[in-house]
């Protein structure tokens, strides 16, 4: 195994797109050093990319925030203008791992890993976040829930990397939450996740919202008649009922070590209520 | 006050049942305290182990050529590196090596010395098995059917007559119980009988298995090990490598928890015949991940429980059927389920059948009073149901039936003096007994009880020069016991406890001792302690008869200081121990307290365990609001680290109802072999653990000490099912209860009401 | 396999190393640097006991590759006690008898000092959650939250009186 | 002569009978005793039982004594964790 810490995009960009044979991006470390221990991945090329300037801040960008890829979380959770502005997305990028895990992972390492029960996804899903890619052919942007196809599986081409992440300005009266379910109350692997963003008019009715749920399918997913069940009304309990319907059935789960499908199911719907009520509050607060 | 048999005198103590600092304490705060896998030697080479990658297979045949051709392999060792053998250790010798078939996943089946671990990892790839893969059974019902997979074609049931014709998975069957059943059955008002289930759990010390092996070519061989009992190792691996026990010396290194993991030996034979292959050290660690898939976690269960009461809750029969798997091997402690695990109450008539059965998991090993805590889950269970059904306050239930001095045990014998009724007492008088509960919660009450045993021992006390003393144990110190141990020392001695060093001796340095286990070690090493403090007094007064001209039996000690015994012995001024030792060479040499005893009448510790918890019902989150331990410890030498074990018991129990289980695919692998999905307790899962030391002398020990290290981890699980049973209403009669088997409940209650 | 040459800063001094790409910081702390008071409890990054700062931020060094340590400042529990003189924590982890076996103490150390330093008066609940990443078998964790919010009180009164 | 009772499975290996009364001063002789009248029953004892003598467990001791008063029981051998 080699090991590469370049010092600019281009140069990491130029060794993964030269590459023979496995080469994989080292943010965080936390779920790739886990993968070399078991030897489950042994990659010829590993480019860490903590020594690259641009990935490693955290900046405000036209009334939003962009995250660089190698920005671990625990910077994330103590930056007091994105707890403000996203709470949501922070709460779920602080639910992963440990306080040493904080340390060291990062949201775009979560992402492109891909895993289905990543927590920070649907939360940055539900936000509406966009992901800057690098590659061979210049820069692209992609919304976050694009990134992963599959368990383990990327809709990055060869010699692309994320750089990454814009979490957008919003308008008043908004608010977001992320909620998952893990047996413990720390140290789990989502047994379901689900994030909500919604924005409220004035007279206090659900303008617009995003409903996004984690570890009940291939992949995080967006639950659209579930946000379309809360928009246009002002969260009353039958409207949250929908709400919770509408989470279960978009759920596409089976079972594990980790769950059942029907827990799965039934506490997505749980979930998705009482994340959509923190949202509520939080925009009403605003 | 405990009554000292030794002297017959009511005594008051000055040092034990304080809390002074433990002798270890510096190094283990500051990172320098040796553990098994912080050891080095001169040209160590790393030791890495083939494993079965098959819950049950064939072992065709084992290439090794292109694994020991890789530059930097040194040894490569298998089966045929061990010689076979007929007696009790083959089950062991087969655990630790394969030998014709793989009986788990995880199932060691070769193993390489390499001068790095990369080069060893390579060679494990490039040794080819040509596997024949078996029909595979891990569940213990499956297991018991006329046509499931056998694991042995020899294994014939034992305890049945006539002695069945064919092979099985059931080793033993065992039996237990005294009067009539039927006819006590048939007195009762009430009777309850319900089916119950637990999964295996790890005892999941954070310390993974870890040696340094070095065999030499004159047959001479040492071993650092991290093991409850390094006598044990010494002698078993001395037998399976044909080695004099006189030629393995064995050190124990620091031990990083066990819980009785490691009473038993797994890398470390292979470690030496790797070393002795090689001609150099071999250094071997577990991974976790082999830590879960091979070493030795507890059984899982099946069991159906029968209780019969008369209206005002007195127990008229308990009918008991168990079933218990214990890996591949014999050995599943469901005796222990069957004696320890019904043992709180006074029961008129009982009786207990179990099996002993074989699946293709690893052979369980013992985990903290192995084999109670699954039977004590559905007596306590069943019990609960009675309390509730008749109305009856769980504790006074309890009391009506609890085993107490002069009762009949389940297994037999009456008991002695036992501190059930003083727990239960306590735990009735706490404040948590009596705090209100709200909407979604519940409390659970549920007692436990563990033998405690003896055993070999052999203690030596040096005095050093300046008047200190050096203590040497033979018993592994899993949890602060060195300290208790010097407490015991100065007391006995009447001199600073600073001025007593206790250590771990290594196998060459002291006699024989028993494993660290069965909650031994304070009562039996420490019974071995004042004996050998009192050897030593008695040298002591020798010495200074000696100078003072007068006879031996005219002098006493008292606080650290020989004493003529009265007026008429002479007007002598009292000798410290310091001038005792000052003079040491000038009035016979050195002095020293040596004891050696096989250590009996532990007296057996009962403790009550009462628990609130709130149950999410939306998503069946258990959150665990209160905990209380109330536990018999006859004389708590170290409170602190008396109440240390009541509290790292209550919450492995706490996980194992909660949480921790085995989970095993279709395909007979392990699903969760790491601390990610094996769900121990974290520290915000938790609230403080309350505890209450309770103290009933035991008559078997001079200053009236129990073992207290297993009781603690019976009642967990009852307890915390009782208090989600009441927290939900629905009776909980499967471990782990996790949040999606409580939620699956709740729904199946709902349409049961709907319907 | 080619090493890797490594200048990094360990609990104050200046360290050079040579390390092969995939060993972590863990083994090289533990295996090339006699730095055994970080522990592998897991190699996961599941159980704490390999708990170590890099650059001030609390890391399981099992997932840390050596070579990263390039020009950082590593702190590990052999750099916690000045000299003869405990950190007020490793005392209070004495009284409390907030150990057992001992075999997490390094990694819970290590924490705790994270997490005093970022936040002086912790909640019990702040404390259990800082520390879920650190996992004891033997004690329940009871003494070890006492003696975390004991030195915790400890340090802020020190702070109080200079 | 004392009163031995065997507790648990070791009747299956005495024919069913689970009292004795044997000629014994200490639990060697009961065991040597017992081994005698039932050799079916021998390769267990001699692998290691526990013996309760009033309700006291003694796993190795062939020297403690044992009278007509006591209650002697038979038990499998224990271990610990």
């Amino acid at each position: 195994m080699q090991y590469e810490a370049p010092a600019t995009i281009d140069a990491a960009v130029g060794l993964l797109s030269k590459a023979q044979g496995l080469a994989r991006v080292l943010a965080g470390g936390t779920d790739l050093l886990v993968q070399l221990k078991s030897g489950t991945l042994e990659p010829d090329l590993v480019i860490d990319i903590k020594r690259i300037p641009e990935m490693t801040k955290l900046v405000a960008e036209n009334g939003g925030f962009r995250i660089g890829a190698a920005v671990p979380c625990a910077v994330l959770g103590e930056n007091a203008a994105v707890r403000k502005l996203w709470p949501g997305v922070v709460e779920a990028a602080n639910l992963i791992g440990s306080t040493q895990i904080q340390g060291r992972a990062t949201v775009v390492g979560n992402l492109c890993n891909a895993s289905p029960a990543a927590d920070s996804v649907p939360a940055m899903m539900a936000a509406n976040a966009i992901a800057t890619v690098a590659g061979p052919n210049g820069k692209r942007e992609v919304p976050v829930g694009d990134i992963a196809t599959a368990p383990g599986k990327t809709s990055l081409a060869k010699g692309e990397i994320v750089t990454s992440v814009f979490l957008p300005s919003r308008p008043a009266h908004s608010g977001d939450a992320y909620l998952r379910f893990i047996p413990r109350t720390e140290m789990d692997i989502a047994v379901v996740g689900v994030g909500v963003s919604l924005t409220l008019g004035d007279d206090g009715v659900c303008k617009a919202a995003r409903v996004a749920l984690g570890a009940v399918a291939a992949r995080a997913l967006l639950a659209e008649d579930a946000a379309k069940a809360i928009v246009g009304t002002k969260l009353d309990e039958k409207a949250l009922a929908k709400l919770a319907e509408a989470a279960s059935a978009a759920c596409r789960p089976i079972d594990d070590k980790r769950g059942t499908k029907e827990f799965r199911i039934k506490v997505a719907g749980v979930l998705a209520r009482r994340a959509a009520e923190k949202a509520l509050e939080r925009a009403r607060g605003k | 006050m405990p009554l000292d048999p030794a002297t017959q005198k009511i005594r008051a103590f000055d040092q034990v049942g304080t809390r002074p600092l433990r002798p270890d304490g510096l190094d283990k705060v500051t990172g320098r305290a040796r553990f098994g896998a912080d050891a080095t030697a001169p040209g160590m080479l790393v030791g890495r182990i083939l494993r079965s990658p098959h819950a049950h297979a064939r072992i065709r045949s084992i290439d090794a050529t292109k694994a020991e051709a890789l530059p930097g392999v040194k040894a490569v060792v298998t089966s045929k590196d061990f010689a076979d053998r007929s007696d009790d250790l083959r089950d062991i010798l087969v655990n630790i090596m394969a030998r014709g078939k793989a009986l788990y996943e995880g199932h060691t089946v070769a193993a390489v010395a390499a001068t790095s671990a990369s080069v060893a990892r390579k060679a494990l790839k490039l040794i080819k098995v040509d596997y024949e893969v078996l029909p595979h059974v891990t569940d213990v019902d499956l297991a018991m059917e006329p046509d499931a997979p056998l694991l042995h074609d020899d294994l014939i049931t034992s305890g049945v007559e006539p002695v069945p014709t064919k092979p099985s998975n059931i080793a033993r069957k065992i039996e237990f119980g005294h009067g009539d059943v039927d006819k006590g059955f048939a007195e009762a008002d009430l009777v309850v009988e319900r089916e119950f289930k637990t999964e295996a759990t790890h005892q999941g010390y954070i310390e993974p298995h870890a040696c340094l092996a070095s065999v030499g070519s004159d047959g001479q061989g040492e071993l650092w090990v991290c093991t409850q009992g390094h006598y044990m190792v010494r002698d078993v691996c001395a037998q399976l490598l044909g080695m004099d026990v006189s030629k393995l010396r064995v050190t124990a290194s620091e031990i990083g928890g066990g819980f009785g993991g490691k009473t038993t030996v797994f890398i470390e034979p292979v470690a030496l015949a790797l070393s002795r292959k090689a001609g150099r050290p071999v250094k071997v660690v577990m991974t976790r991940d082999e830590v879960f898939r091979a070493s030795g976690p507890t059984s899982s269960t099946s069991m159906r429980m029968k209780i019969g009461v008369k209206k005002d809750g007195r127990i008229t029969a308990l009918d008991a059927l168990l079933k218990y798997q214990g890996g591949a091997f014999a050995g599943a402690p469901v005796d222990y389920g069957g004696m320890a695990g019904v043992a709180c109450y006074d029961y008129p008539n009982i009786r207990v059948v179990g099996y002993d059965v074989v699946t293709n998991r690893p052979k369980q090993a013992a985990y903290r009073a192995p084999g109670a805590p699954m039977t004590a889950f559905a007596v306590e269970s069943v019990i609960a149901e009675i309390a509730d059904t008749l109305k009856l306050d769980p504790i006074e239930m309890r009391l009506k039936n609890a085993a107490k001095e002069g009762t009949k045990s389940a297994y037999g014998p009456t008991f002695g003096p036992v501190g059930l009724v003083e727990t239960l007492k306590a735990a009735k008088a706490h404040p948590n007994y009596k705090v209100k509960l709200g909407k979604n919660q519940g409390r659970g009450i549920a007692s436990g009880f563990w033998f405690n045993f003896g055993g070999q021992t052999c203690v030596s006390l040096n005095l050093n020069i300046d008047g200190t003393l050096a203590l040497a144990v033979g018993t592994p110190d899993i949890g602060g016991s060195r300290a208790s141990m010097c407490l015991m020392a100065a007391e006995e001695l009447g001199i600073p406890y600073e001025n007593v060093r206790a250590i771990i001796a290594d196998t060459s340095s002291l006699g024989y001792n028993d494993v660290t286990d069965g909650s031994r070690v304070t009562f039996a090493s420490g019974m071995a302690t004042i004996h050998a403090a009192r050897d030593a007094i008695k040298k002591l007064c020798g010495r200074a008869a000696k100078v003072w001209g007068i006879p031996e039996e005219a002098v006493v000690w008292e606080k650290g200081f020989a004493k003529p015994s009265g007026a008429n012995a002479g007007n002598f001024e009292p000798m410290s121990l310091k001038e005792l030792a000052a003079n040491a060479a000038k009035t016979g040499g050195p002095i020293a307290g040596h004891y050696e005893y096989n250590a009996e009448n532990a007296g057996p510790s009962f403790a009550t365990h009462v628990v609130d918890v709130e149950v999410d019902p939306e998503t069946g989150f258990t959150k665990v609001l209160r905990y209380l331990v109330c536990q018999d410890a006859g004389k708590a030498v170290h409170p602190s680290y008396v109440e240390g074990q009541f509290q790292g018991g209550a919450v492995q129990g706490i996980g194992w109802a909660l949480n921790e289980e085995y989970i095993y695919g279709a395909d007979g692998r392990l699903q969760n072999a790491g601390f990610l999905d094996y769900r121990i307790p974290v520290a915000s899962d938790l609230p403080m653990i309350d505890t209450a030391i309770v103290e009933v002398p035991n008559p078997g020990h001079p200053y009236g000490v129990r073992g207290v290290g297993e009781t603690s981890i019976v009642p967990p699980m009852a307890a915390v099912s009782n208090a989600v049973s009441h927290a939900v209403g629905i009776r909980l009669t499967e471990s782990p209860m996790s949040p999606p088997r409580i939620l699956k409940a709740l729904g199946e209650q709902a349409a049961r009401k709907a319907g | 396999m080619a090493g890797t040459h490594v200048k990094t800063t360990i609990n104050g001094d200046s360290v050079e190393y040579v390390c092969e790409a995939d060993e972590t910081l863990l083994d090289v702390l533990r295996n090339r640097l006699a730095l055994t008071g970080a522990k592998e409890g897991c190699g996961t990054g599941d159980c704490g006991a390999c708990s170590v700062t890099v650059d001030g931020r609390l890391v399981c060094s099992c997932l840390v590759l050596g070579v990263e340590a390039e020009g950082r400042n590593v702190a590990t529990i052999e750099g916690l006690a000045q000299g003869e003189h405990l950190h007020p924590l490793q005392r209070k982890f004495l009284e409390h008898a907030a150990l057992q076996c001992g075999i997490c103490t390094p990694g819970f150390l290590v924490a705790a000092k994270a997490l005093l330093e970022k936040n002086p008066d912790p909640s019990e609940h702040e404390i259990r959650f800082w520390l879920a990443g650190n996992l004891c078998r033997c004690t329940g964790y009871d003494k070890i939250v006492r003696a975390v919010q004991d030195a915790a009180a400890e340090m802020r009164g020190g702070r109080h009186a200079a | 002569m004392v009163r031995v009772k065997l507790g648990g499975t070791l009747k299956t290996w005495a024919g069913g009978q689970t009292e004795f009364d044997v000629e014994a001063t200490n639990i060697r002789e009961v065991l040597d005793r017992l081994g005698e009248a039932h050799p079916r029953l021998k390769p267990l004892l001699e692998k290691g039982v526990a013996v309760a003598i009033d309700g006291e467990i003694y796993r190795n001791a062939w020297f403690q004594p044992v009278t007509p008063a006591n209650e002697i029981y038979l038990l499998p051998m224990l271990a610990g964790g």
